[in-house]
Formats: C-alpha cells, structure tokens, sequence
C-alpha cells in the first residue's frame, strides 16, 4: 500500500444532522419501567447522552431488540426501533443493515437473549461481520422471566429454576465472540459512564459487526454480580490499545506472559513494569485478544478485563453483499430490464 | 437425461404443442448409476389441446439402461413404444436391479411395442473420429436418443443444434461430437427400420402471445421480482437451502444486476428474521422454504402479524411430515400455513396453480404484502417447482399497480406520527427508517391501536384480535369470485381443487367429459381469505368433491365454513395426483352416486 | 398481598370452603410502587357451594394504596365492602395514577360500604415495641389486613399463627411482629365498631376424602411425575423458562428426590430435542412452554410423529399473538396444537378444564403418550397455572396402569428386530438402548412400515401416512364419552367449553338454572381424538354454544367434523370468561332465539 | 491431592462387552448410499473398525446425527441410532447421556449441521460438557442439498447460492469450539485412517463433550479442499501432547511463539528445535489450544494443525446433574414417597 487512506467507518453512508442534536430529542415519551436500582438505567442514560454526539441524523438510527428486561431498551429511544422476538435481533439486524447503508443499526440485547436462544444468531453476525453494533447486557441472570439462572451465571448459581444451584459451565461471551471471528470485541460496566461512552463509540465507528458486552447490575434478582469488580481496589483490568496492561490500586498489578505463553496476572513491582505486556487491540490475529479474555474469572468475578479487547478492520459483510450488485436503474428502466429478463432467449409466439 | 428431455421439451414448444414437464431426481446426491435408486428420469407430455399434466401413463418410454426400464417400465401404457440401450443389459446389471431374467427376451413385454438396439454403441461409433475419450464419447448418447426422437416426431433438427452451438460456443470438440450424435440419431431413425410410424404433433390452439417456458421455482423468483419492481422496492431474499425450495435462492442469487439481495441464513428463523428487518427498511422482505423451515419460521412470522409489516412466505411443499420424502411433492402445509403460529394470527395464503402460474400468484402475493402491511404466505410444491410448461410472458407495465404509500408526515393534529392508524382497508401507516419525524417503535407485546404503544388493556386487546381477523378479510377485495368452469351448466358435480391439484383435475374433467359426462371444475388460488361466492359455488352442486394432496385439510376449511357436505379424495403418495385415476372416479362416482 | 390471599385461602380450605384463586402479577418485574403497573392483586371466591372461577365481581376488595384502588374498584360490585389503607392517599400519589378528587371523600364511591382508615398506622403501632426498623414495620400491614379479614369472616387465628410460626421458626423477630399484627388486625375488627357485619361461610358439601389447594402448574407438574412413577420411568424434563410456564420448571427441578430430571436448555427447540432423546433412551421425555415457544418446537414434535415415541408437550397457553401479554391468559393455540407441523402430523391433544384438573390430564397424556407411542400435546393456560382450588389428593395406587412395554426379544421369525411392528393399537414396539439384539435405527424421513427401513415408495407413504392418522384414532379407547351437566334432561341449550373455559360455564349454568331457566353444559377435555359420542350430543339440542378465548377455533373443528351449526362465543381479553356476562347471554338466547 | 485417581473415562459407566465384537457385528444391512469417492466412506469404515475395540456392548451405543450427507451414517452402523433433524442433533444426544450414562452417546454431524443450523446448539453442548462425542464431517460444503457454500466455505466460494462468490467468512470450527469452552477439541482427516482411530479413541474416552472436526472431501461439489493439506509435503501440522510442533518434509518446520507472543511458523533449521513449542493439550487455560487453531487458513487451506489441540478435564454436566439426584428407591417405595409429595402438609379432610 503506498497511500494511507483512513477505512470506512461503521457510520459513513449514513447522513449527517443538520443541526445540532441533543439529549432530549432521543428521550421518548414511554414510561421506563425498570425496577428501581436497575443497571439498564445507568445504560439508557448514557446512551441517549452518546447518540447526539454521533453526528448522524436521528431518524437514521434504529435501534433492534430481543426480549429481556434490557430489550426494553428501543422503546425508550425516539428513533426508529423494534422490540422483536426472543433472541433474533441479529438476523432482523441483518436484514436492515444489508438494504439500507444510509442506516446506523444497534442491537440491543440480554446475555440470555444473545448468548442462550440468540447464541446462533449472534455468532453468525460476528463470523460475516455485519456492519451493525451489539450491546449486550449481562446480569449473569434471567431478568424478566423472574430469575432463572443464564448461560453466563457462575456454575453452582442457586436460582428457582436451580434450587440446589446450577451445573452448566458458564459462557465467556469474550472469548466466544473470539472463537467467532468477531472483529470487534469490548466489555464495559454499566455504571462506568464515561468508559461506556468511549468503547460505545469505538463500537459504532468499528466498520462491521461490533460486540460490546456491558456488566450490568440486576439488583432483584443477581444483586452486586459485579461489586467485587466495581471495588475500589477491584479486579477490573483497564484495556488500553498501545499501553501497558496493569490494573489494581495504583495500577500496581500488571498482565505478564508467562514462560508457557499464557497470560497472567503479577505485582508490577515484582515483576517490572517491562514484563508487562503492552496491548495490541489492533493485532491481526485474536491470540492475544483471546488470551486476555482468559483472565475473566468465570466464577464470582473478582478479576475481568474492560475496554476493547479486538479492534481490526475487514471487509463487512453487508458492503460486499452490496458490491455485488450492479446499480439499479431508474424506475422505468428497471422494468425494462425486467421485462427483457423475465422474457428471456428461447421464447416462441403463437 | 435431463439434458435431453429439456431439450425435447424445447422442440415441442418451438412446434407451437402445449406441454407439462416433470424432471424426477433420485433422493441421493449420486446414487450409484445402474441402481434403481440411481434412476434419474424426465416426462413429459405435449400435444395438440391443453395439456395440463406431465401424464400418468406415458406413450414413449426411453431407458437407458436396466435400472432406467425397471424403475420406469409400469408407467408405459400398454401398447406404448419402449426405446431401449440394451448395451448394459448384462446378467450382472440385470440382477442387481432385480430382474432374473432378461426383460427384453422373456416376453414379458409382449403387450408393448420394444425398439431394443445398441445405442451406446452408435453414438460411440458417430463421433468414432472426433478424438473423445471413451467417457466422453459415451455421454453424447443421450444426443443419440434426442436425434433419434425429433426424428420420431418430425421436428427440425436445427432448434437443437442451435442450443448446442450456443452451449459448446467455446468447446468446438464437445460442440462437434454433440452435433454428430443428433444427427446419427436422427438418421439412425431414418434408416434403421426399426420404427414404422412417425408423429406429427400439430400446434395446440394456444392464445396468441409470446411465449417461453418456465418452471414454478423460476416463475415464482420473476413473480416475486416483478412486485417488488412496481412497488419500487428492493427485493430482499432471506433463505436456508432446503428441497425443493433451494431453486428460488439460487435464480434469485444470480438476479444480482435486478438488485435483488440475497441471504443465505444460518437457518431458516435468521433467514426470515432479515427479511422482516428488510421489510422494517422499507423494502420487501421475502423468505422461501419447504416445510420443516416453515414451522422454524412460524413465530417470526407471528411477529409479522403484530408488526403488521409486508412480508412473503413462499413454503415450496413437500412430502411430510418431519422429514419426510423432500424430493416428493405434497400440499400437507395448508394446515400449518393457515395455523401454524401461536395466538390468533390471521394472515393472507395464496396457492399457485402451475408451473407458470408461480409468477401471477407470487405477484400478487407481492401487491397484498405490500397495500396491507401483512405477512402473506406463498403456497406452491415440489412438482410445481421443478415441472415447467409454456408461458404467455405477462407486459409488466399491464400488471396492477402495486403502492408502498410511506408516510412522509406526521398523522396527528399534534404533530406526532402514529404508526398504528389506518386507512379504509384497515392497512396501517408505515413510515420507514430515515423519514424525519415519524421515528417510532414496533414490538411484539399487544399495541393500543393508533399509537402503537404497548397495552395490556383487555378491552384493548380484544379490539385488535379482530381488527387484524378484519383487516385479513378486506383483503377480499384482492380475491376475484371463483370462476367455475362448467361448459353447459348440467353438471351435477363440482370438482374443487386448490395449488397444484388444479392441473390434474382439468385434465381429467376433459376425459370425463369426452366419456359424455358433464362435470364442474374449479381451482382455488386464494386459501385466506376464500373466495367471496364460494359458499354459493359449493350450494350450487348435488355433490362437491375436494381432491388434494393430504388428508383432507381445505376440505375441512370448507365444511367448517359453509357448512356444507363436501366429500375429500385425497392421495399422499409423493406424487402429483392421477388424472386417469381421479377421471375413472369421477365417472364411477357420476354414474353411482348421481344416478 | 400475595401471601395475605395465600394465606386466606387456606383459612377457607381449612373452613371447608370451596374455592378459586386468581394472583394477577404486573407485566413488569417490579414496576414501581404506586403506579397503576405496579399493582399485583389477588382474587379469592370461596362458597358454602361450588366454586368454579375466582368470581368477575367481588363482594371485598381490600385496597392497600390510590394505585390499587385504582386498578380494581372496577371490579367490585355495587354495595359491595371495601376496605382501604388511607395512609398513603396524598394528592401526589393520587394524581400519579389520575385522581384528580380523593375518591375516598368525593362521593364516588357513594353505591359501596367504605371502610377507609389508616391501617399502615396500626400496623406500625401495633410492633413498635419489637425493634423493627420503619420499613419491616410496615410490611406486617398485609398481615394486620389478614387479622382483620380473619374476623371479619370468623376464622380462627390459629391457623395463620401457625403457619407463621413454620414460616418464621428462626428468625424469632419477624415472628412475634407478624403474629402481633395479625392479632392486632382481629382485634381491630372487633373493637373499632367499623364493621356492623361478621360473616360465617359454612363448609361446601364436598365429597369426603383428603384435600390440599394446588395450582395448575403444580397439579400438572405432579401429574406428570405420576405418570412417569406409575410406569416405572424417570421423568425428564427439557424446558426453556417462559411466562407462564417457568413454574412447571421449577416446580419439578425441586423433585430431584423423587429423581427428576430438569434441563434447562439454550432454547425451546433444545428442550423439546432432550426430551425426544430421553425418551429414545427410554424414560419419559416431557417439555413445557408457552405458545412462542410451541413454534419453535414445532420441527421436533413432527420428528416424534415420525419417530412414534412418547412425549409429552405442555403448552400453558398466553395472550397472542407474538409476545402478546405473556402475563395473561388465552386459548389460542388450539389450531397450533392441532396443526401447527408441516405434513399431516397427527397428534392426541388434550386440555386441562381446572388448576386441580391439570393432574389428571397431565396423568392421562402420560398414560396415551407411553402406551400408544406418541407426543402429546397438553394444553393448559395461564389463568389456570396461576390459580388455585382444593384437589381431593389421589390414591396412585388407584390411577390406571401405565405399561410402556418395552421390546425385550426379536420380533421376526428369523431372529431379527422390526421397530416399526405393531400391537392392536397400531403402537409400534419400542426397543430401548442396552437391550442386546433389538439394535435399530429411527429417523425423520418415510419409513417402510414394519422394518423401519428408509423408503420411497409411493404406496408405502401413503399407507404409513393414513397409519399414523389411524394410530391417532385409535387412542379412542382411552378417551371417554363426554358427559353432559343436563340436569332434568329439558335443556335445549348446550353450552360446550374446552378446557379453562369450564369453570365459568359451570358458574355461569348455576346462575343461568338459579333465573328459573334450563341449560346443559359439558366441557371437552380431549380434543384429538374427540369423543365418540360428541357428534350425537351436539345433535341432541337444538343450539349449542362453544365460548372460547380465542377467535372461534374449537368451533371450527366442530362445525367441519360434523356439520352442526355450533355457535362461537369468543372472549380475547387476556382474561378468564367472566361467568357474569356469560350467564345474562345465556338468558338472552334462551329468552330471545329459542322462545 | 495426596492420592492419584484416574479420571472417569467417557466410557465409565458404559458396561463391557461379553465376548469380543467384530467389525463386522457394527455394519447394519442398510445399504450405503453415498457417492462413489465421497470421503464419508472412509470415515465409515474406519468408525466401524474402532468400535469394536472400545470394548463396550453393541445395544450401549447410540449414534445420533442431524441431517445432512454425513447424517445418514447412523443407518449404517447396527447400533441403535437416529437420524433426526436439521442440526439438533446435540440437543437430542444430551437428553439421551442425562438419562442414561450407561450409553456411549455420539454424535454425528455436518458442517452445515453443526456449524449453521445447528450452532447454537453444538456451543451449548460444548459449553455443558455433557459426555458425548461429536464427529463433524467438515466438507465445507453443503452436500446434500446440493451444492451451497456453508460456514465453513472460504470467501469467494462460487456455488448455486453464491454464483459470483460467497461474502461470508468462514468459522474456524477449532476456534468455535475453544472459545465455547470445549473441554476436548480434535481434528482428524477422513483419509488418515490410523490418526482417526487414535482422535477418536482419546474423544471418546474424554469424559465430556468432545468434538472432533474431520476433514472430508466431497468430490462432487468441493472436490480436492483438503488437496493441498494431503499431498505429501503438505500443510497437515500434526499435534501431539508433549512432542514439538513440528511439521513439512522432514519435520523440516515448526511453530514458534513470536515476541509479540503469538504463534508463527518457522523451519527448525533457521529458528533451532529449541524454539519450536512444545504441544501441551491438557493445559487448564484453552489459550495455546486457541492460538495454534489460528494457524489454519482458512482460505484455501495450506495449512492446518491435527490432532487433539485440547484434552482436559472438567466435571460432566450430566454427572453433575445426576449427582444432585437421590437414588431412586423401588417402585413401591418410590410411589409411597410420591404420594407423601403430592399429599403435600397442609391438607384438610371433608
Ligand atoms: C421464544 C421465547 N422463549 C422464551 C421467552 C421468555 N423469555 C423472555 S426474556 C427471557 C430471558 C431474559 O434474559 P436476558 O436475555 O438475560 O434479559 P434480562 O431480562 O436479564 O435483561 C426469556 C427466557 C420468550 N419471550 N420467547
Ligand atoms: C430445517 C431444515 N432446513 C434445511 C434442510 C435442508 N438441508 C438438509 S442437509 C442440509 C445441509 C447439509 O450440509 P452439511 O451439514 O454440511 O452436510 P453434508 O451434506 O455436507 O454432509 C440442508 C440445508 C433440512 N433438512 N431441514
Ligand atoms: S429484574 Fe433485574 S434486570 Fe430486570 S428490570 Fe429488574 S433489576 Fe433490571
Ligand atoms: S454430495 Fe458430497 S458429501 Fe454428499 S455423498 Fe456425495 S460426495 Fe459425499
Ligand atoms: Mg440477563
Ligand atoms: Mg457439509
């Protein structure tokens, strides 16, 4: 390559506002009806504070949900939006994003909605990377079935639906965008605003399918699933592209390469800041994303990396789709062409 | 053979006959040659009338080996004329089709007139000198037998040799050993002795018009596009390969310079998930698939109904239930089409009638997705699909007009836009992504009517359960009355089919009716809503009777409905319904029941 | 509130009440307090009589707060008594659910007997010694409002005493704050001279035996397990949680003692997929969910069509279509039971008709699916899984066998093993996994009957396909004549329900007879196959009305199988039938079409 | 620890075969029906040799597939099998191993069966870790239907339903796979008999789920996929717990870790054989696994490790679930204590 030409964002194609747009031009007239203390509030309120700042017209914004607690979410939002079905969000997102590039497609999802029901679904849009952006909120639980444990619940989780707790091994939704060939991956936390705006924005400006998981606190049901993180001197470990990984008070811990390859966790002091490996959120290759993904501890989650683990760029499913196709002519000649068409070669008269 | 069947079927088209195809593939991908279940085979019917079937018993029979003569030789009429190679009737061949003795020689062939020769052998020898090797040289035996039947039917041999000019353009080889092989055939024909007669076919009095062939997959792809075209749309095809429906994926996949976008899903809930997005995106959102991928589509397809968006189903049926015979035809689906989804979700069902009618029943298919916002479900099956016959190709600037009408304003007094307000037909607003001003939101949950906006009110509720059951019942105004062929009026009996029956069920009218007896027939194209003189088309006749491909599912719609007594005859065989059969029942049932 | 009405009810059942529970939860998890969404209530009817539903009407509403109020004074009948926590009945709270004028002082209320007082005060008042903190305090509100009912309906305290004291047994605390309220609560009925009136409601006349209250999903998760115990198999259970079916879930994951098996899949078709294996591996495979997650199983039940393996399908019915109002009930998935499979998928459907029925015909689904081989399909709905009434407790030793009769020997003359042989019933013989010998394979695709071998044959998909409709028929022999409620014989109204819709119609029939009038009733319990004798009792009278929560769906069934002009009676609120209005249409007709 | 116990095979449980079995005890009298040349036959002849040597009884097998060419195998084994439904084949298989861990389960699938369709639930399975053995045919394309691209297919794939070339990015099925959480991931060729035996042997015996991708060619619609990987100085990197990744001509080249950590190929003679890592499938964290599965293209497939990229173990969700059970008393005890259930605590009599 002898030009440097900068790649196509998530939102090109899509028109710019005219004016100015704020906060409240996407705050809809629904009733939020979430249960007091709710994580998805802290969610909604940042994003409807992020969507202005995108610059793009708010009727280009569609918002696709499945069902959960959290996929409430479109009806909160004054752009165009559906409330599917359990789980299928990504398809229908598919659908959208691949007729309409002028469109900026969010799907908004739960971690039963994605990852148990809609798991097909999600890795499909990941391995194609279709040029839409996930959301995914996990509250390790069933919200609005009442409480069931989810396929990210740590094993041995006592729910109704496992009274004597639960035995499946959980999902890392991580790695297992990773292993899908998702071509952005994030993990951010519903109160963190300011983080969740920075790694929303990347996600959306990210040409392709963009995965941002969001710990999200469900305090009727799996109540502080992440106060161990949320800590002061908790394990969220900082993902930074190009900066040392170290994470703890006073980033004293830091993410070493241990002599086998792997990834682990060690004081900074001990072991020296230069053995601290430095983050390539842009690496071709997931290794390393995949390998930072190992350090979530799936159990009662005192150790989980945040921020943006993959961030690559590759043709998006939906732009190739479209280049496929020759430019349709204008009404009438589109009918004559069709007409030449359907008519055929080997035609007969009587 | 199916080369060469497609290609005699262009003969008997360029001569102006009327004609019905049906290609039968085996279940296997390649079953080993020289098994029955290896059989491929191609039947067709033309003639100088309306041909309305691809036959049941047939005149011609050519096999081209033991496997070919077993799997085919009991739909020979008696009397009929068996061309056969015998160049692999070997006891090893015989035997493992389950012959013990030779066929040809041990008389149990007597009642048929049997043209036996070495025809693998004469199409080796016709193109001995053009440097194949023996594989290939083999192949041009199917030319062999091409050659030697438009000789047999007195077709110019140049509609052929065209084709392969155009085909071998590039392989001069290929092109000249095909060549040598029509002719030898067609000279073998003539020289031979073998055979006393030749046919002359006149052309059958067919309505003036250009016409090509088509099959029902291919009719209902140009069908399809032709709707979203008037409308404006693009068209969108969200589908998971399935026989027999794969077909519309792939002709659709190759319109690619028609803007149609195609997605192959991961399954078949994704597949009609995006089209219900594309539909959201303003544009028309299609899906096709065979059974078992309709009952996967059955809850998006309820979300459709809540959403009240435009959406095509087609469900290209084939033999059930479960997995069942895919390569076999069936109309098991009508039961899944009209209930097949929680709640009560009413929605529009059309069943195409033949191959060509794909196009008509696809488009307005098209025309009521769009002007109702509703999901409407495309019935056609695997003999529809895969058997082709002439079409008067339609003027699509003659086709009806077909209007999206997206709102472009807000609807209030207020200055608000509601998505759930509705025009005369009862049809909602439908403003799409990108129009300034009419952003809002579809779901799931039940809706307050006008606005849009959830509501568990019961009164609620209840309103919009039957509203969306009335708004499928304007939908009558698309629906023309049955028109019921009944030549002189006398006919005591109707014969009432629906999709593919209806082709079966004319040409037995017309053996019936060349016995002396008179009988009513009539085809249903729309399944919901019906007809709106239906019930009095069903009053009218002593005795009605529904032939259909299951066991009996319009037949109960109809009972249900008008309360009348009509008899079902049904078949679930994989196969398309016996003209000759269900003609000598009609004439027993004529002659006994009638009396 | 739920636990006050819990805990009321048993004070009626241990009174030897008749009654009928209805818990209404918010749509939302927890919306908030003191909004109209946020209201959860509970509906007791109990009776010195029969008692079939909840009642539409009530004769009490205790209304803890303005939203409460609100959402429910609608339903209390005129005259009726309400009492009223007014603690919180400030302007901000009345206006948040729009109440412009208390309606406690603004004459509204005039036609009731209003009893409002701050009873949040009294309760606090009444543990202020016992070291709660404010917010413990004022949660024995519902259990003061309990004391007071207790009086009010002359119930003795101890039994509430000691279930709190089970309730409580270690944390002493909130027991001696719990039993404090509930005696201040009696004690306020008797000395604050608000009430001029106790109640005694004497014992129903009930047949002798043993009771306990049950709710559908528990009778159904039990009777499940019965069937499964009684014929010597481990219940497995594969569901995916939806409202309202999540209870059938866990109730049986808390039955690991009684060896239970729940799997909680990824999703409905897992879940369906897990119990065809189970029972392939010879247990008995069960799946419950709601109508979205019926059509996701759709695929798998046809494939246990073809299989011809028990299986049992709980399909507790919700408000559609879509996602509809999962919170509220419907019967609009019959036809979805009935036909929602690709092909001609014949299975036996049958419908609970009460909460405490939902064990026997969970028992009976368990019984025909083991002994004939097949899915079933067993329809409940959210109104009677969430409601409550007396069971007499079953002997099991008294329920029918169940006899799955495992193939244990070859079945062929020459040593091997057909799975596809049949019995009398036309079951087929039902080889499981370890049995040496009897090794075989099943699958989706046509089968030849007998050995089970892949097979294409026309004659054979056609035998097989009218087999399995034949098998379906002949489970008949479990079915029993439906009985008809036709007191004196003089009834030329027949009012027939299926399913939840029997209650009211019961309920209703006693109000219609108490008007001086004559009605039958009957109520169908399966409707595939139906009962032998049904067609002759829909003859017998000269109108019959099928009431349903849906848009008319049994009525079609019954107007096709027998060309009887039933009429359809179709409430789709997301509510139970209220048995009110049914009984003054009832009069209606009888006064009006059959004078 | 103090004491060395061997784990439960995958086979525990699974009672022995009285006398010996023969291959010839496992081929049913159905006859096969695949083309001539298909790669399935291979496989089938091998699988017909191997389980006779795992020692356990005949009717103590099942085989269940979904549908597709390959999900025709169970008709020719005379075990008991199903042949059930378009990729739901892991769904039914953990029914059947929760209910009765006295069978050996497996599971037979194809790519677009397992991987499209089906992918929701072979990750769940995986993720779960029930005991049963998952032998994905990976032809990379869709067979029976004739000839469509599937998830596995490279970008570019020209078929029916992509006649100016697939847009998709294909799964790496090995990825997939880690990133699911899979306990025992393999990769194996149709046409290697001998390492197909051993991969498959290790699967079964793995107490868990474990899938094993086997190559196989289609030589009607994909023939020669895996050509370049079979021809003798080809890409087939063989793995092997404990040895060097070596591979080529000679073992002439090896797999290195690069400095920034992740994996590369090298020649040993350049690099020097102490730099070639050592293959370690039973490590606890899937990282090496994962970065050794990248080294597949997967494109048109030059090179590809096989072998057992990760074998560890992990508690069986069936055994876990089986293990919250109580025995299960004798039916009369059993229907007594049902009754004391059903009577429940608070009844009252009439
Ligand atoms: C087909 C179908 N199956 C099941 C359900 C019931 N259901 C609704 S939401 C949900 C799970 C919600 O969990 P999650 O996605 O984590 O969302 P949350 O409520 O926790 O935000 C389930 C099982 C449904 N609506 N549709
Ligand atoms: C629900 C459903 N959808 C689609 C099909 C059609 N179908 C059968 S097999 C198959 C794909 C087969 O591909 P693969 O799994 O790779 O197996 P292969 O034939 O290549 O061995 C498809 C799409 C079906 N049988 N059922
Ligand atoms: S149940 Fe949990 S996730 Fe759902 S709204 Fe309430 S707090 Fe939020
Ligand atoms: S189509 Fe391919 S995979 Fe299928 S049987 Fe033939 S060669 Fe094998
Ligand atoms: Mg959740
Ligand atoms: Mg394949």
């Amino acid at each position: 390559m002898s030009e440097l030409v900068s790649p196509p964002s998530g939102l090109s194609g899509v028109p710019l506002a005219i004016g100015p747009l704020t906060r409240k031009d996407f705050v809809s007239d629904a009733e939020v009806r979430w249960c007091p203390g709710c994580g998805d509030y802290a969610v909604l309120a940042a994003f409807q504070g992020l969507l202005p700042e995108l610059g793009v017209r708010r009727e280009n914004t569609v918002i696709v949900s499945g069902i959960g607690c959290s996929s409430r979410f479109p009806y909160y939002l004054d752009t165009y939006g559906m409330h599917s079905i359990h789980g299928r969000a990504p398809a229908i997102a598919t659908g959208i994003a691949m007729t309409r590039p002028d469109l900026s497609v969010w799907v908004v999802t739960g971690d039963g909605d994605a990852l148990s029901i809609g798991g097909n679904h999600l890795i499909h849009a990941l391995r194609r990377n279709v040029n839409i952006t996930i959301m995914l909120f996990n509250n390790r639980i069933y919200g609005l079935t009442k409480g069931q444990y989810s396929p990210t619940s740590e094993r041995g989780k006592v729910t109704k639906s496992s009274p004597v707790g639960s035995v499946d091994a959980p999902f890392n939704p991580i790695s297992l965008a990773l292993g899908a060939e998702a071509t952005f991956v994030a993990r951010t936390v519903d109160s963190h605003r300011a983080h969740l705006n920075e790694v929303l924005t990347a996600a959306v400006n990210h040409r392709g399918a963009s995965l941002v998981e969001i710990y999200q606190n469900c305090p009727i049901f799996n109540d502080d699933a992440f106060a161990g993180l949320k800590a002061a001197d908790g394990g969220l470990i900082n993902l930074r592209h190009g900066e040392p990984v170290t994470f703890g008070p006073d980033n004293s811990m830091g993410v070493i390469r241990r002599p086998d390859g792997t990834l682990a966790t060690a004081p900074v002091a001990e072991v020296g800041i230069g053995q601290v490996i430095v983050h390539d959120a842009h690496a071709a290759d997931p290794q390393l994303a995949f390998a930072l993904s190992r350090l979530t501890d799936s159990g009662g989650l005192t150790l989980a990396p945040v921020g943006i683990f993959r961030d690559v760029e590759a043709p998006s499913y939906d732009d190739l789709a479209r280049a496929q196709l020759t430019a349709v002519p204008k009404p009438k000649a589109r009918l004559a062409d069709l007409q030449r068409l359907i008519t055929g070669e080997e035609t007969w008269t009587a | 053979m199916q080369l060469t069947g497609d290609r005699f079927t262009h003969d008997a088209a360029a001569a102006g006959n009327d004609f019905s195809t049906l290609p039968n593939f085996p279940a296997e991908i390649r079953a080993p040659v020289g098994t029955l279940a290896g059989v491929s085979s191609f039947q067709l019917q033309f003639a100088a009338h309306h041909v309305h079937t691809p036959g049941d018993q047939v005149d011609v029979l050519v096999a081209m080996n033991p496997a070919a003569l077993k799997a085919n030789i009991a739909d020979l009429r008696s009397g009929g004329v068996l061309i056969v190679d015998n160049a692999d009737f070997t006891a090893r061949n015989l035997a493992k089709v389950g012959y013990t003795e030779d066929p040809l020689t041990d008389g149990s062939l007597n009642a048929i007139q049997v043209h036996a020769f070495d025809l693998s052998s004469l199409a080796v020898g016709a193109v001995a000198e053009l440097g194949l090797n023996r594989r290939e040289a083999l192949r041009t035996k199917n030319m062999f037998a091409l050659g030697l039947l438009d000789w047999l039917y007195t077709r110019p041999e140049a509609i052929t040799l065209n084709f392969l000019e155009r085909k071998f353009a590039d392989r001069p080889a290929l092109l000249a050993a095909n060549v040598a092989a029509v002719k030898a055939g067609y000279a073998f024909g003539e020289t031979s002795e073998l055979f006393h007669h030749r046919y002359v076919v006149p052309p059958a009095p067919i309505k003036a018009g250009t016409y090509r062939r088509v099959s029902g997959n291919l009719a209902l792809a140009y069908g399809l596009l032709a709707g979203a075209a008037k409308a404006g749309l693009q068209l969108f095809l969200g589908a998971y390969p399935i026989t027999p429906a794969s077909d519309v994926l792939h002709h659709l996949a190759r319109l690619k310079s028609s803007g149609v976008l195609t997605f192959q899903a991961e399954d078949e809930i994704a597949a009609v998930g995006a089209a219900v997005g594309a539909s959201f995106a303003g544009q028309l959102g299609v899906t096709a698939t065979s059974g078992p991928g309709m009952a996967l589509k059955a809850e998006t397809i309820g979300l459709a109904v809540m959403l009240e968006l435009p959406l095509i189903v087609c469900d290209i049926q084939r033999a059930g239930p479960s997995t069942g015979m895919p390569t076999k035809t069936e109309q098991g689906d009508l039961n899944q089409a009209l209930f097949g989804r929680p709640g009560e979700a009413p929605l529009p069902v059309i069943a195409a009638q033949s191959p060509a009618d794909c196009f008509a029943a696809a488009y307005e298919a098209a025309r009521i997705a769009i002007e109702f916002r509703t999901p409407v479900i495309l019935l056609s099956d695997g003999f529809l699909a895969n058997s082709s016959e002439p079409w008067q190709v339609p003027q699509l600037s003659e086709l009806p007009e077909i209007h999206p009408n997206f709102a472009t304003e807000p609807n209030r007094p207020d200055g608000r836009y509601w998505p759930y307000l509705r025009d005369e037909r009862l049809a909602r607003s439908w403003a799409i992504p990108g129009t300034p001003g009419l952003e809002h939101r579809v779901g799931g949950l039940e809706k307050a009517d006008g606005s849009g906006g959830i509501s568990y009110d019961p009164a609620n509720h209840e309103a919009m359960t039957r509203l969306r059951q009335a708004k499928l019942e304007r939908v009558i105004e698309f629906v023309p009355d049955l028109p019921v062929d009944d030549p002189d009026g006398s006919a005591e009996l109707l014969v009432l089919g629906w999709g593919s029956t209806y082709g079966p069920i004319q040409a037995a009218a017309r053996q019936v009716r060349e016995a002396g007896h008179a009988v009513a027939i009539a085809g249903l194209r729309h399944l919901n809503p019906l007809p709106a003189n239906l019930g009095e088309v069903l009053r009218r006749y002593r005795k009605v009777i529904v032939p259909e491909l299951n066991l009996g599912q319009l037949t109960m719609l109809l009972r249900a409905r008008y309360l009348v007594d009509v008899t079902s005859y049904t078949k679930v065989a994989g196969l398309p319904l016996s003209q000759a059969e269900l003609a000598a029942d009609l004439i027993s049932i004529i002659k006994e029941d009638l009396r």
